[in-house]
Parts: structure tokens; C-alpha cells; sequence
């Protein structure tokens, strides 16, 4: 088990944990987001390529209503 | 006329950007952007709800053949917090388009000259097409221009605010400097305000709340559509000057003599 | 929606009653008015020119099935002329509207409330239909209506001044306290003149200099009828209020948080 | 012969004559006009029953362009 | 210099007139108006409280070799009110001064230009001073010095609002139109607000309510004393012009230059 | 009341600061400014004239035991020449006060905010005590207090343009969130435009064009000086609210009734 | 016994009375007043002559603060 | 024989020559001035010290009337 942050959350998981895997595990589908490993933009690209280790941080976001 | 707003070398004909911020419906937000017949509208980036996954995204209630997205780094306090938003927002919508807002005090949601000028260096460096939010500061607007920024997004007065252009001296000297489309922000309430800002040669308007929280969304999202579409109209009609004293719009001459 | 304007009981889909003085030439009063869309147009009453009896008469490039003609007392300076002119008009017009104007003095154009109330009374009660051009007074506005004017029509600013609505709060008081409709007359120089008038609540403007002497007055035609229509819209959807202070109009809340 | 004053202007003409006459003596053939006779306005269907004697004023008007 | 302001052939030093209504206690009246500098006072006429016969009298708190008193028709909704009252303030006070108020509607508590005229003509027909309160009209601020008014009184904005002088552009042509004196009277809230009237070239000013009902009267007094002398004093001083543009304060030549 | 202008720990009684470019004479320069009343002067640094020795310096016109004397950087476009000028005026004056004037563009004489913002850093670092003239950011005002500048100087309206105090909204901000004194700098012409930015609660403004070039420049430097004792007063004073609607300065009841 | 109409309200009086006695015995000793007899304004100098009959009305007045 | 730029303009000198000298030589008596030597400003107490050499550039000021 690894601690991870996410979106300023605690949160546990099976790890070290591919990211793409994660995503899918805690049930996100959507695909118009963008995610942030330890203050890192991660491209859609190389999101399979990152390993989250306990301790990681992440930013998941999506748009919403704004001006 | 061929009259059409160019940024970034992107055509559009209609001079209305419009907000998807504080609508009390995504029916009406939808309905009334239809209204406004606007091309350009603004989305925030927020952290997604891990508690609601089902939630429907904004983005799908848009076909995106039709509009063009600007995502906004809104809630940014400093220059790195909005350009850490603006690469996340390149992610989110796939679009390197950025309305760059550095906004330190939430009370009077006014931007910082400084650090907006650093985000957009920063991001117009990275390639982005940089759209500042600005306080209505003529020397600044031109620096702006001048490291490549797209357009610069004067304010008429704070976001919300409903209090109209209150800046439009300042906006006339940004405005007659500008090599840039000037695009006057926040604080419209009325179509007038819109229209007074095309009038004085200002490109475009953006919208949001007073479309938003109108009684009646889409009918004030139609009529900033007109708005714009007659202070557009009036800039390119040439208007009259302004005068002391009247003149008679009568002819003075051949009145007929009651009898005396 | 049905919005019509209702003046003596005839209804108009138009809210832009225009000029006819002041064109460069028949051909762009014509193609103006017939832009601007306006359905009531003023005419003035002067002396047939004996020398020159060929002139075609303005009457004569409108087809009257389309317009409701409204003559003016233009260039009576007391009560005694304005009438003696109204019976004039109703002769050359065949109409009982009349639109009252008593200038005393050249200068500033500024009509006289004395001389003003006693032409409409009179002129009331010989059954004319009329719509007193006034200084934005709300007390004499209010006693013209009780004497049976058809509309009040209160001055932004003066005659061919082009400052735009200069007496909006005067205004405002006029038409809250009206059970007629309230026409702003005079001074309008732009269309988003026009909108705030009519986001004020008022019924209808009255346009002549600003789209005559406009460098293109049939694009200026068409930029008022957009204005008019833009402000009656936002009147009827319900504007925002004013604050002191700004509201986001992005969430505040889910900002990402950049590494620390 | 009679002396009128015709839109503030003094005209010969023969006379006593007629007013619908005089008008048309004078030329004038348009009917969107208006006639006043010593400071009295006559209406279309009254201006056959005037007649004009020495010293009488008259007003002749037409719409012109106004605001 | 002597410049004195001549009202009736009477010379005051003072261009600041003061109300005596709405003070907290008589001694905040007296203390204020003696901070002011005032030397006209106005009153109003009222009945006499017969169940509280033994009420100090006003008049008995003012020595009246400094002051003039100015007693008011302020309640009159008609001709016939106000010269009625006008009368019986001529037995009270023993002057033949008098403001003329005639405000038919209390909400706005704006002036009738008829009833008002009316009343100023029977008044100075049977030799009153008569200083009319009026709506900002030049056309009947005209007329009112043509029957013999001693000066004109025409509003800011209204009574009591605290709105300051809305109305400058036409009190401007009422000052230039203008051989006897004008005095801007109700709406004042700060002396900017005089200052701004005697700064345009009105006479004088008229205030109220902003001194009475202000924290400390006393202190706004004084203010409003001085704020009343600026402006005249810039009056006479001969403003600059304004401009569109800047206008270096200092030299544009001889800056040192910095290693290069 | 003791009520004294204390800026780095100086106090003064006088909220008037004036500057010394511009005038006529130096006799009229000499003559106004003791009229104003003020206590700090500003005066600009620029090269001797190697072919005019003779000339008397301006420094000895003045009694510097009875001013304080303000260096400007005018005519400084970057942060670099505005830190040399510092450090000239320094020599030159032998007072390490200096008033930051960063402008890059001649034409509306408006302010950089970034530069100025550098070279406040730099000079306040170097032990300076700096007022920094600035347009009306709130924003930069805060951050310019943040770093240790001794007052913050927005704008009114562009130097020399006469047009008053066009930035009073943003200007109110500024004090609300001050903690150093708030001067209100450039544009001022008349003294109602020195008592709004008093009566706003700003704590002093600068003087220069509107005194140096009056027809009298003696006199409108007392008018000033009256107009900011007048408007410091008056805030001091708390004056009335602003109201929608006006309200009777006369009793309601009471009034004598004609007979009927 | 009179009834009069006092600043719009009913008085009984001994009557017919004398104005200026009238005013003497409601207990108006101030001079700064004005009176109105059945509308007509009073001068001081003719307050005795007036006498106050059956039904008649008064308006008494004076200064009060006003603006 | 040295050349300076003094205020922008080249000046002829004897020198090398020390500044303080300088500056009376060429008739500056007033004491309310300051002077950059090549783009630094010298504090009145070392102007003595420096030394002026050909090609060096000075800027001599004053305060003057400014807002």
C-alpha cells in the first residue's frame, strides 16, 4: 500500500501504481482531463510511462463554467 | 462588408466572446450562447469532483466545430500558478489558446500587471496564444503587445461588478496605441456598454455574468448580440461630433408669420 | 413576443422614430430611413419657395402606407405659432399628429415649459394627437399627461448637440411616474445612446442629426434600428445589478495547486 | 389691381380674385400645402369661397425636411 | 479684492446661504451656522403648535444685525399656496424676501416651472425679493429674470439626495444667459460640490441638509465656508484649459543620461 | 483637532504638495507657493547649462527650513534612469526623499508599472524614501506599499490634461487598502477636483500645471490650499449618504392651509 | 359660545371676540406670528380691528427651521 | 590635451585633470549640483579623488523647475 495525494486529498492504493492503471482503477473515464504528478503537466501521451510511488502528488482536472 | 475580428490569424464574425461562468442552468447557458451568436467561449480549469465521476462535462454540451475554445487560468494568484494552469489547460482542451488572469485579492478581483506580464512572457515564449485580462493601463497593454501577446483584454470595470465601462479614456488610448485587437473584460451589464466600447474602436466585448444572471439569459444574450452588431455598425458609419450648443435639425429659414 | 410601441391607440413594431432633416440628399434620407427601419418620421412646415415651384415635395419619396408622418412646430418660439403652424401642418399633411416644439432662443435650442404646456392644451383640445418635445422635467412632464398629450418627449441633450443622454436620472423619475409612453428626443449620437434610453425603460427614441450627418448614413440607419432593438431586449431580460465590489465569474473553489 | 403680401413678400396681382385662382395663376399646381389668409388657416375645401382684396397677407407652406 | 455678492442691491460677503431644517438640536444649528460663515438663513413657515405655546422661537437663536433672513414657501404645491404663504412669512419675519418653492409631487420633490412662474409674477408685482427654486431650465431660469426675480435658484439634483450638481451643463447656460445672480441650491453634500458651482461662475450656493445632518455640522460648516471661497477665489483665478492629452510638468530637455 | 500628514515619520500640516515647473517666473513660482500653504516641493534634476552659469539656482528662491524638498525622476522611461536620477538628486538636494516617475511614452505621459515598480525596489532597498507616482492599480499600489514605499502617488487623470480626478473609483480602493498615505497625483485643475480626493479620504494631493499656469497663479494657489482644507475637513466631518430620492429640508406638517 | 377653526382644528370660544383679545386668551404672548383670518392674511397693525365671529377659521403661523 | 563628453557635448581639457579642479576651471561656483563620472555618481566628498582621463564622460546637474 502507498499514500498518495490527490487533488489535496490522502488517498491509499495498491502500488507502485502505473498511472494510466490508476486512473481506470478510481474509475475515471472521461477523457477531456489533464493530470499533474508532483507539479508536472503529464502530456496524454506519456501518461502510461509514469509510476506513482508513495508520497506522489496529483492534480486531476477537467473544464468547468467560467468567464 | 468583409468586417471580420482576427486573432492569432483565426476569422471570426462575431465580436462577442461569451463566459459559461454562473449560469443556474447548463440549459440556459446553452440557450443563451446560442442567443449571443458568439464564436469564442471561455471555460475555467478546476479540479475534477473524484466524489461525482458522473458528472457531465461542460465541454460536451458544445459542438466544437462551430466555437472556439479559450480556457482562463481564473483563480490565479501568481504568474506560475497561471502558467501551471494554462499547460494543464493545453491538456484539458487541446487547444493552446489562454486567457491569462493573475488575480492576488479576491475582493475587488483586480489583475496584477507584474505577474500577468510574467505568466504571458513565460507561456507566449512556450508557443501559447496569449489573451491577458488587464487593468486598463495603456503602458502595459503596449509592453504586452510588444512580447507577442494575441490581443489585450482591458477591463470596463471589476469582474461582476455590473458597473459598465468606466475606463473608456483609457481604453481609447490602449485602443489608438494597439497594433492587437483590443478585447474590452468584465464588468458589462447592459448591450449599451458594449456598444460604447465598439463605438470607440475596441475589436470585440467578452461577457459573461450580465448574460448569465439576466432574468432571462437568452434574450440578454440576444441582445448583447445586437449590441455589438450596432457599435460595430455605428465605428464603421463614422458617428457625429460632440458639440457645445445645439443645432437645429429644422431648417431656420421660411417659418410662416402668424398674423400680426 | 409581442412588444408593440402604442401611441394614440396605433400600434408601431418599430421604437426608432427618425428625422428628416439635415441629409446631404433625398437619396441617403431615403436609404437611411428605410435602414434605420423606423415607422413614424418627422417633417418640418416652411414656406413654399415661389421661385422655385418645380422642388419636388419630400412627401412624395415615401410611401405613405408604410409610415405615420408626424409634423413638427420646429422654429416657433411662442404657443401662438406652434398652433398657428400644428393647423398649418394638419392642411399639408392630412394628419392630426403633431410633434410641439417652442424655442425661444436660438442658441442652446432649449424648448420654453410655459409656452410648451400652453400650445399642447390648446392643440389638445382641438383633438390633435401630440407629443411635446420637453426639457427632461419631470413635474411638467407629468402635467402634459394629465392634459391628454399623446407621449412625453423628454430632451437627452440638446438638439444636434451630439453629448448623447445627459439627464438620464431626470429621465428615469419621467418614466416611472408615466402612463404614457416616454420618447427620448434630441442629442442622441450613437446607438448605444439610444440603449441606455431604452434599457432605461423608456418607450422609444427619436433620431435625426446623428444618422443624417453620420459619414454613412444608412449604415448609421441600420446601426440605430440594431441599438433600439438591443436596449428594448435587455429591458424586457432583466439587467444585472450594480455592486461596489466584483463577483468571480469562475467557481472559487478546485483551483489545481502547483508543486510546493 | 391689388398689392398682397405672399409669404412676407409683396405681390401685384389682378384683383379682388379668387384664392384657388390666384394659386394657380401663380403656378402653384402641387396640393400638399397649406394656406393661410390674413393669419387664418382655410381649409383645402374653403380656399374656392376666399376671396383676395388689396393689402391681404397670405402664408403658402409645404413639409420640408425636419427633425 | 471686492467681490461681493449683490442680491437686491444688498452686498454680502458670503456666496453661502444656509438652511435651518433637519439640525439634531438648536445649539448644532447655531454652532454650524456660525462655522459657515453664512449670512443669509432661510426659514419656513409652519403653524403654531398651540398645545406647546412656551417653544422657543428660531428667530429668537440668531442676532439678526448679522443675518438676513430668507423665509421659504417649502410645502406649497401651488401658485396660490406660495403666495399665501409668502404673505404671512412677510408678517412673521417682517422681510420681504422670500424663496419660492412650488413642488407638487413629494417623492422627487422637484420644482412646477408653471406654478412657480406664476407665483414668482403675482410676488413681484406687489414688490417682493423673490428668489425662485427651480428645476436646472434655462429657458424659465430666462423668463424669471425677465419678470424681475432677484436671482435664480436652480437645483443640483434633489433636495436632500446628497447627489452633489448633476446638472452642470445646464447650469453653465443659465450662468451665461444670467444678469441677476445665480444660486445653486439642494443636492450639495460636500464642498467639492459648491466649489464645483462657484468654480463655473455661479454666485452663490444654498445648503442644507449636508451641514445639518452631517456627523459633525459644526465641522461641516467651516468645510463647506472654505470649499465656497476656493471656488470663487478659482474663479477669479482663471482655470487652466482641459486637454486631451498630458502636458510634462517638468522640463523635456536636459535629462542626464546614464552610462550607455 | 490635531490631524497632521505624516509621511516617513515627518509630520506636516499641510496636505497640499506642489510642484515648481511650468510657471511664468520665478517670482510668480515663489508667490503661488507660498499662497498654497505647502510644506514639500517638487523640483527636477537636468544638466546645468555649461553656457549659462549665471543663472540663479531654484533652490534659492525657497527658505528649505521651511519645506521639504521632493526630487523627481521626470523624464526617466526605464528603472535604470530613474535609480541614476535618484542618485543625482540625492547629491544635488542632499535629501534621500524622491518622487519615482517612470513614463515611457510621451505622448499621454502615463506611467510603466513594472518599471516603476523596479526602481522603487532598488531605491527603497538603497535607503530611500520613495513615492512613487503610479496609474490608479490597486494592485501595484499594494505592492509598492508590500516593499516599503513611504506613500503611493495614483494618478487623477494624465499630467498637465486639466481633467480632473477620473479615477475616484479606483482611487477609493487604494485607500481602503492602504496602510501608507494615498497622494493623489497629475491632472488636478481646479480645487473641487483637491476636496474629491480629500473627501474620498485621500491624505494629500500634488499641485503643479493647475497652479503654474492660472491666469493668477497666486490666487489659485490660496484656492487650493482652502479646497484641501475644505475637502480634509469634510471627511473628517462624515458626510451625508446619497440618496435615490430627494427628502423635505422643511418640516412636512403643518403647513397653513388657504381657504377653501 | 363660537366654534372656530384654529390651524384646522375646532375651538370653543366666548364670542363674538376681538382677534388681538383672542390671541391674548389662548395664551399667545410671542409676537413673531402671523395670522390668517378665513384666509386673508391679518397685518399686525390691524390684528385689533378684526372680530372673530361664529364659524370663522384662523391660521396662526411662525418660523421653524427650513431650507 | 584629453577630450570629455560633458552633458553630451565633447570638450577640449588639459589633463589628465582632477575633476573638483575641473569644474572650477570650466566656472562652476554653485555647490547645489552633482556630477557622474563615466555613468557613476561621484558623492561631493571624493570629488577630489578622481582623476579625468581622455574619453571619460561627465554629467554635471542642477534641480530645476518640475511637477
Amino acid at each position: 500500500m502507498i499514500t498518495l495525494t490527490v487533488n489535496g486529498k490522502p488517498r491509499e492504493a495498491e502500488g507502485p501504481v502505473n498511472l494510466k492503471r490508476y486512473l481506470v482503477d478510481i474509475g475515471i473515464t472521461q477523457t477531456a482531463i489533464a493530470v499533474a504528478h508532483n507539479g508536472t503537466v503529464i502530456p496524454r501521451t506519456e501518461i502510461e510511462s509514469v509510476t506513482l510511488e508513495d508520497g506522489d502528488s496529483l492534480e486531476i482536472v477537467r473544464a468547468v463554467g467560467g468567464g | 462588408m468583409d468586417d471580420k475580428l482576427v486573432i492569432a490569424d483565426k476569422e471570426f464574425d462575431s465580436r462577442l466572446m461569451v463566459g459559461t461562468g454562473r449560469h443556474r442552468s447548463n440549459e440556459e447557458m446553452v440557450e443563451s450562447i446560442e442567443a449571443s451568436g458568439a464564436e469564442i467561449i471561455t471555460v475555467a480549469i478546476r479540479r475534477l469532483d473524484l466524489d461525482n465521476l458522473e458528472e457531465k462535462n461542460i465541454l460536451d454540451y458544445f459542438n466544437w466545430d462551430e466555437y472556439t475554445i479559450l480556457p482562463n487560468t481564473a483563480g490565479c494568484k501568481t504568474a506560475d500558478e497561471a502558467v501551471f494552469t494554462a499547460h494543464l489547460a493545453r491538456e484539458v482542451t487541446g487547444s493552446d489558446w489562454v486567457k491569462v488572469e493573475v488575480i492576488p485579492y479576491p475582493e475587488y478581483l483586480l489583475p496584477d500587471p507584474r505577474g500577468t506580464y510574467d505568466a504571458c512572457k513565460r507561456l507566449v515564449d512556450e508557443g501559447f496564444v496569449v489573451l491577458p485580462y488587464i487593468h486598463a493601463d495603456p503602458v502595459l497593454a503596449k509592453h504586452l503587445e510588444e512580447i507577442g501577446c494575441a490581443t489585450v483584454m482591458p477591463l470596463g470595470s471589476a469582474i461582476g461588478s455590473g458597473q459598465g465601462v468606466q475606463t473608456l479614456d483609457e481604453i481609447r488610448i490602449i485602443i489608438r496605441q494597439s497594433t492587437v485587437p483590443v478585447v474590452v473584460d468584465a464588468g458589462l451589464a447592459v448591450p449599451s456598454d458594449a456598444s460604447v466600447a465598439l463605438e470607440a474602436g475596441a475589436d470585440a466585448v467578452l461577457v459573461n455574468t450580465a448574460i448569465a444572471q439576466a432574468e432571462d439569459p437568452a434574450g440578454m444574450g440576444e441582445a448583447f448580440k445586437l449590441g455589438v452588431q450596432a457599435g460595430r455598425m455605428a465605428y464603421n458609419a463614422g458617428r457625429i461630433a460632440r458639440r457645445a450648443t445645439g443645432v437645429p435639425s429644422s431648417p431656420a429659414e421660411g417659418v410662416a408669420a402668424t398674423a400680426s
